[in-house]
């Protein structure tokens, strides 16, 4: 069995951050990584990030995964493992991690958890069949395996990852016959949406799919009107000729390492589901054990990023690595995500975020901090 | 009129009715047999003297409303669904009408149907209110539904869609092949937390660890026991997150004792 | 919640659920049960869910072929529109020592007399039944035809909605807080949805059958340790029946639905109610499982659990009342068995708490046995 | 299927290698699941439920189970995430998978 200072688990925006934040501490840290690449879904991101200059606004997510990906393997102090699912965290803390097929345990002293999210779906006649996608499917086919998903597309959400992805078919080349969403407003930022609905792309609010149509692969899809109570109107119903159907409607915190070791959780619908309670210093109720990213509550990349940072430097501390500038670090990142929070936009989020929060004290009692 | 159409007159239907006085009193019967017949399972099916004794078996009933308390009892016994009940005092709005209803598919409880009148037109959406089918009422199941007050007189049918059933082809567990109807089944049977969904069903036991299904269990629930989702639990978590090949295991071990050595 | 009961049950676990049906059978009206959770989702749920009649005691044969037989017709007999999944591919026993051999040949006789028509095989006749059993260190087995596994959950559901069916009532949901005595007599059971006076109370809780008895004021002599089981992927038909060893200290078996399922036993458990699972077992358990049966290298493991054995010193249960607290009655301690003997229980039980002609008697089960020391030990259990 | 040009990305794909899809020669790239390269192909449905209804990938990430094949006569493997090699022998899965 494998001893490790800190284990990082996940490569996306959070886990880098939080790798080189630790790493920059002077702490020895392990990444497990599920995918072959580093980046999470950065690597599909095409489209330019919004946030400041500290979060890399205006450089597209894909570059701002390769910038993180190339400081990461600048550290001597932390060692990647690609391709490496971890399959449980056990009481004893011991860690087991399925990489490239084989199975290796490793003991941590302390582990910060960026698992992300997992994709939510829909239940229609037929949303099983061939040609019915999640919208992170369609995204690693195209931008990651330079495959077309299909001809023709409907996509189902006009959340942000729905209206990017209706953007970057377009951009491969596919043809998207309309957007649908069963809200009465579209969800995402109103710039993502103007961008596609200027190309002629139908924005259709209250509308949803009735069914999926096809035999082996999906032929067709018909949606329908809802009313304003969200009941279907026999009658309105339309039907699309598409080979592809794009379901994007909404994303979960992947949280079952944190129920498997026992955190405590706690339903918040504006963060996606449960998420664990944490201090505002990323700890969650149990020692040592860290969250950052989606899987402590669904926001964007920039927030992950900043959250990544912080809670790396959280573990550091909690692993008695004493850094000069720790305070001022921590408020610098502590403002950072206030600001990528203010606003109207940011309104759930900061609701969200006042149910999952408890003192530090709280969250971790053995810990006077 | 009737003998062309099967349709009765109004005169004939306004015969079948009680007075004002008793129709505010609560349920009663409206017998519409208007045919002298040889049968008379309304008057036997009465256990209240409701349909006063028949002096000869081709006579029409002849309801006695102080008697009749509307309990239902000779709906389903009629041969010629001839008898429906009323209840005027079921609400501010809206009065009750039960109706015999042989065909399948059968409204469900909650559904808004088209009512339909004596000759088949549509009359209004109503609300089905129960759908009685016991044993003893052998097949001849009898549908309550919520009608307009100045309908009651006019409503004697319903049509309930016809759509193809899509129940089987609405997957919400694709390890299992778990459908959307047989989680709402579990949960109208007293199966309110997704694990008790889960033992059951199966549904979130297979390779997919409940990733694709839970949420969509989570909201059917609270959306038919009308919980705040927010106090539904995901169900048990456990080791281990992804499946994996028991003979890498042995590897892994075999490869730590020799380390071991 | 209703105030005023006849019986308590306390446990909706397949011992409860069955001592409800039987009461309610048997014209019992008010007969309530109280579940923590949900139905079957203690001990019950958590076990391997296999039904054996080799045992090595004259009781335990006794009660176990009496409740095989039972869920032989169960869908029927108790009318479950769904399907309890009794599937009877035997039980094949495997023995790696000589004295494992004769301890075999013993059980086989003790149960051929009472009517479960085990029988001895030899290896060669073992790799007929199962072509993939990896024999080597093996010395023989025993094998019975009509021992199999069902679906723990359908089976607590059927005895459930039958019971409801003949007016008893189960509250789920709903945890017992506390057991009122009142001079050495049951009085009221406490729970946190509300109180009900009853003059009957049976404590069916398995895994925490010590925590209800003590809220009676009572100190029964068991405890509960946690045992681990694994699972893989469903996978097309390949094992019929359960594959058991004591020595090697494994059960696995194939369930219909085609997963694999698999169980040891740690003697080093500590005496606790914790239901977490360890890697240690995963890694002892995948050494015995694809030892004994070499194909499964290539199995996919899925998930693990654990559930509560509630164990008594002979490892056979406590059946019956409690001397000190009238009306407070046991069916406890069932050592890692008490869902294959759900059916008896739920018999035997309901005739013993009415003061019926017993089935079988079952006096020898009581309480009592502890303290005079009368102990047979049930010499098979995994 | 292929994108060959993109206004944002390039792609480098690797070397062209050839596997067999239900026996039939299929080319795909190095550096890719199984699954794009089926899909690349025009192949959509991957394998077949216990009810025999088609199955495509879903997830693409390894989390569902709607993409489970049989490669190189071992079943239950999830293409969306397992690398592409040259020679595979890669087929249609029906039902649960067999070990034996």
């Amino acid at each position: 069995m494998k001893n490790v200072e800190l284990l990082v688990i996940g490569g996306g925006p959070a886990g880098l951050c939080a790798a080189i934040s630790a790493a920059e501490a002077g702490v020895d840290v392990l990444l497990a990584e599920r995918d072959e690449w580093l980046g999470g879904q950065l690597v599909k991101q095409t489209h330019m990030f919004f946030g400041s200059e500290k979060q890399h606004a205006s450089v597209r997510g894909v570059d701002i995964g390769k910038l993180l990906v190339k400081k990461v393997e600048e550290y001597k102090n932390v060692e990647v493992m690609k391709n490496a699912t971890v399959l449980g965290l056990y009481e004893d803390r011991v860690v087991t991690i399925q990489q490239d097929g084989n199975y290796v345990k490793v003991n941590p002293k302390s582990v910060i958890i960026t698992t992300g999210a997992s994709e939510k779906t829909l239940v229609f006649p037929n949303n099983d069949l061939p040609g019915v996608y999640g919208a992170g499917a369609v995204q690693t086919l195209m931008n990651v395996y330079g495959v077309k998903p299909g001809n023709k597309v409907l996509m189902v959400g006009a959340g942000n990852i729905g209206l990017i992805v209706s953007y970057q078919l377009m951009q491969a080349g596919v043809d998207v016959e309309a957007i649908v969403d069963a809200s009465p407003n579209i969800g995402g930022y109103l710039v993502h949406a103007s961008k596609i609905r200027r190309m002629g792309v139908p924005i259709l609010t209250r509308h949803t799919v009735k069914e999926a149509i096809g035999k082996e692969a999906l032929e067709a899809a018909v949606i329908w009107e809802l009313d304003d109570k969200w009941q279907p109107i026999p009658g309105s119903e339309q039907k699309l000729d598409v080979d592809v159907m794009c379901i994007s409607v909404g994303l979960t915190p992947l949280s079952e390492l944190l129920w498997q070791i026992g955190c405590k959780m706690e339903f918040v619908g504006e963060l996606g589901g449960f998420v664990p309670t944490r201090s505002d210093k990323l700890q969650t109720s149990l020692d040592g054990i860290f969250v950052a990213g989606d899987v402590a509550g669904v926001e964007e990349a920039s927030s992950a990023m900043v959250e990544g940072s912080l809670a790396g430097l959280s573990a550091s501390s909690y692993l008695g690595y004493k850094i000069d500038v720790v305070k001022e670090l921590e408020r610098d990142y502590l403002n950072q995500l206030n600001d990528l929070r203010s606003g109207p936009v940011g309104e759930k989020i900061r609701q969200g975020l006042a149910k999952a929060l408890i003192s530090e004290q709280a969250a971790n009692p053995g810990q006077g901090s | 009129m009737l003998e062309k159409t099967g349709v009765p007159t109004k005169e004939q239907i306004d015969s079948a009715f009680p007075s004002e006085e008793r129709m505010k009193k609560g349920p009663f019967v409206v017998v519409e047999c208007f045919q002298k017949i040889p049968c008379n399972p309304c008057f036997t099916a009465c256990n209240r003297d409701g349909i006063k004794a028949f002096e000869d078996i081709n006579d029409l009933p002849d309801v006695d409303h102080d008697n009749c308390n509307g309990c239902t009892l000779c709906v389903s016994k009629c041969p010629g669904l001839a008898i429906f009940v009323v209840d005027m005092t079921y609400s501010e709005d809206k009065a009750l009408l039960k109706i015999p209803y042989e065909f399948l598919p059968l409204p469900q409880e909650g559904d808004r149907v088209m009512g339909l009148s004596h000759g088949g037109e549509e009359v209004e959406k109503v609300e089905v209110i129960k759908v009685q089918n016991p044993k003893g009422f052998d097949k001849t199941p009898v549908i309550s539904l919520a009608v307009s007050k100045d309908k009651v007189k006019v409503i004697r049918s319903i049509k309930v869609p016809k759509e193809r059933d899509r129940s089987e082809d609405e997957i919400v567990c694709r390890c299992s092949d778990v459908t959307l109807e047989e989680v709402r089944e579990l949960i109208r049977t007293g199966h309110t937390t997704f694990d008790e969904i889960k033992k059951i069903s199966r549904i979130g036991m297979g390779p997919c660890q409940g990733r694709t299904c839970s949420q969509l269990v989570i909201r059917e629930i609270a959306s038919i026991t009308g919980q705040d989702p927010s106090s539904l639990l995901p169900g048990t978590y456990r080791q281990i997150v992804k499946s994996l090949e028991m003979g890498k295991v042995i590897e892994a071990l075999e490869k730590e004792e020799q380390e071991n050595k | 919640m209703v105030k005023t009961a006849e019986v308590v049950i306390i446990g909706g676990g397949i011992s409860g659920c069955a001592i409800a049906y039987n009461l309610a059978k048997k014209g019992v009206k008010d007969v309530v049960v109280i579940e923590k959770g949900y139905l079957a989702s203690g001990a019950t749920g958590s076990c391997g869910a296999g039904i054996r009649q080799q045992w090595g005691t004259e009781m335990n044969c006794k009660i176990a072929k009496m409740s095989c037989e039972f869920f032989e017709t169960a869908n029927e007999e108790l009318q479950y529109d769904g399907d309890i999944e009794f599937k009877q591919g035997g039980y094949l026993l495997l023995a790696s020592t000589d004295k494992e051999h004769e301890q075999f040949k013993k059980n086989v006789e003790l149960q051929n007399s009472l009517g479960i028509h085990s029988r001895m095989l030899n290896l060669d006749e073992a790799k007929k039944i199962v072509p993939h059993l990896n024999t080597e260190g093996l010395v023989s087995t025993a094998f019975y035809e009509k021992d199999g596994h069902l679906n723990p959950f359908h089976a607590t559901e059927a005895y459930g909605k039958a019971a409801e069916r003949l007016g008893a009532k189960i509250y789920k949901y709903t945890e017992v807080t506390g057991i009122e005595v009142e001079n050495g007599r049951v009085k009221k059971v406490k729970t946190d949805k509300g109180d009900i006076e009853t003059k009957v109370v049976v404590n069916a809780a398995g895994g925490h059958s010590q925590v209800i008895a003590e809220m009676a004021g009572v100190d029964i002599p068991v405890y509960s340790e946690r045992h681990q089981i694994l699972v893989t992927e469903p996978l097309e038909p390949l094992l019929e029946p359960m594959l058991m060893s004591f020595s090697l200290n494994i059960y696995c078996q194939q369930v219909p639905h085609g997963g694999f399922i698999m169980g040891r036993g740690d003697d080093t458990e500590p005496r606790d109610l914790r239901v977490t699972s360890s890697w240690q077992f995963l890694d002892e358990m995948i050494k015995t499982a694809t030892r004994v049966l070499p194909p499964l290298k290539k199995a996919r493991l899925l998930r693990q659990w654990a559930g509560l054995y509630n164990m008594t010193p002979d490892r056979q249960p406590i059946y019956g009342k409690v001397d000190e607290v009238e009306g407070f009655y046991l069916a406890v301690g069932f050592s890692g068995h008490g869902f294959m003997f759900g059916p008896a229980t739920g018999l035997l039980m309901a005739e013993y708490i009415l003061g019926e002609e017993p089935t079988i008697n079952i006096d020898m089960l009581g309480l009592k046995r502890f303290e005079s020391g009368d102990l047979i030990l049930e010499p098979s259990v995994v | 299927m292929r994108i060959e040009d993109h206004p944002v990305l390039e792609f480098k794909r690797g070397k062209k290698i050839s596997f067999t899809y239900n026996g039939e020669k299929v080319e795909g790239y190095e550096g890719e699941t199984i699954a794009a390269a089926l899909h690349a192909a025009g192949v959509q449905v991957l394998s077949y439920s216990d009810r025999h209804r088609p199955r495509g990938f879903y997830c693409a990430i390894g989390n569902c189970s709607s993409c489970f094949m049989e490669v190189n006569g071992e079943s239950n493997v999830k293409v969306c995430i397992e690398p592409l090699q040259e020679g595979m022998d890669v087929k249609t899965q029906k039902g649960k998978g067999e070990i034996v």
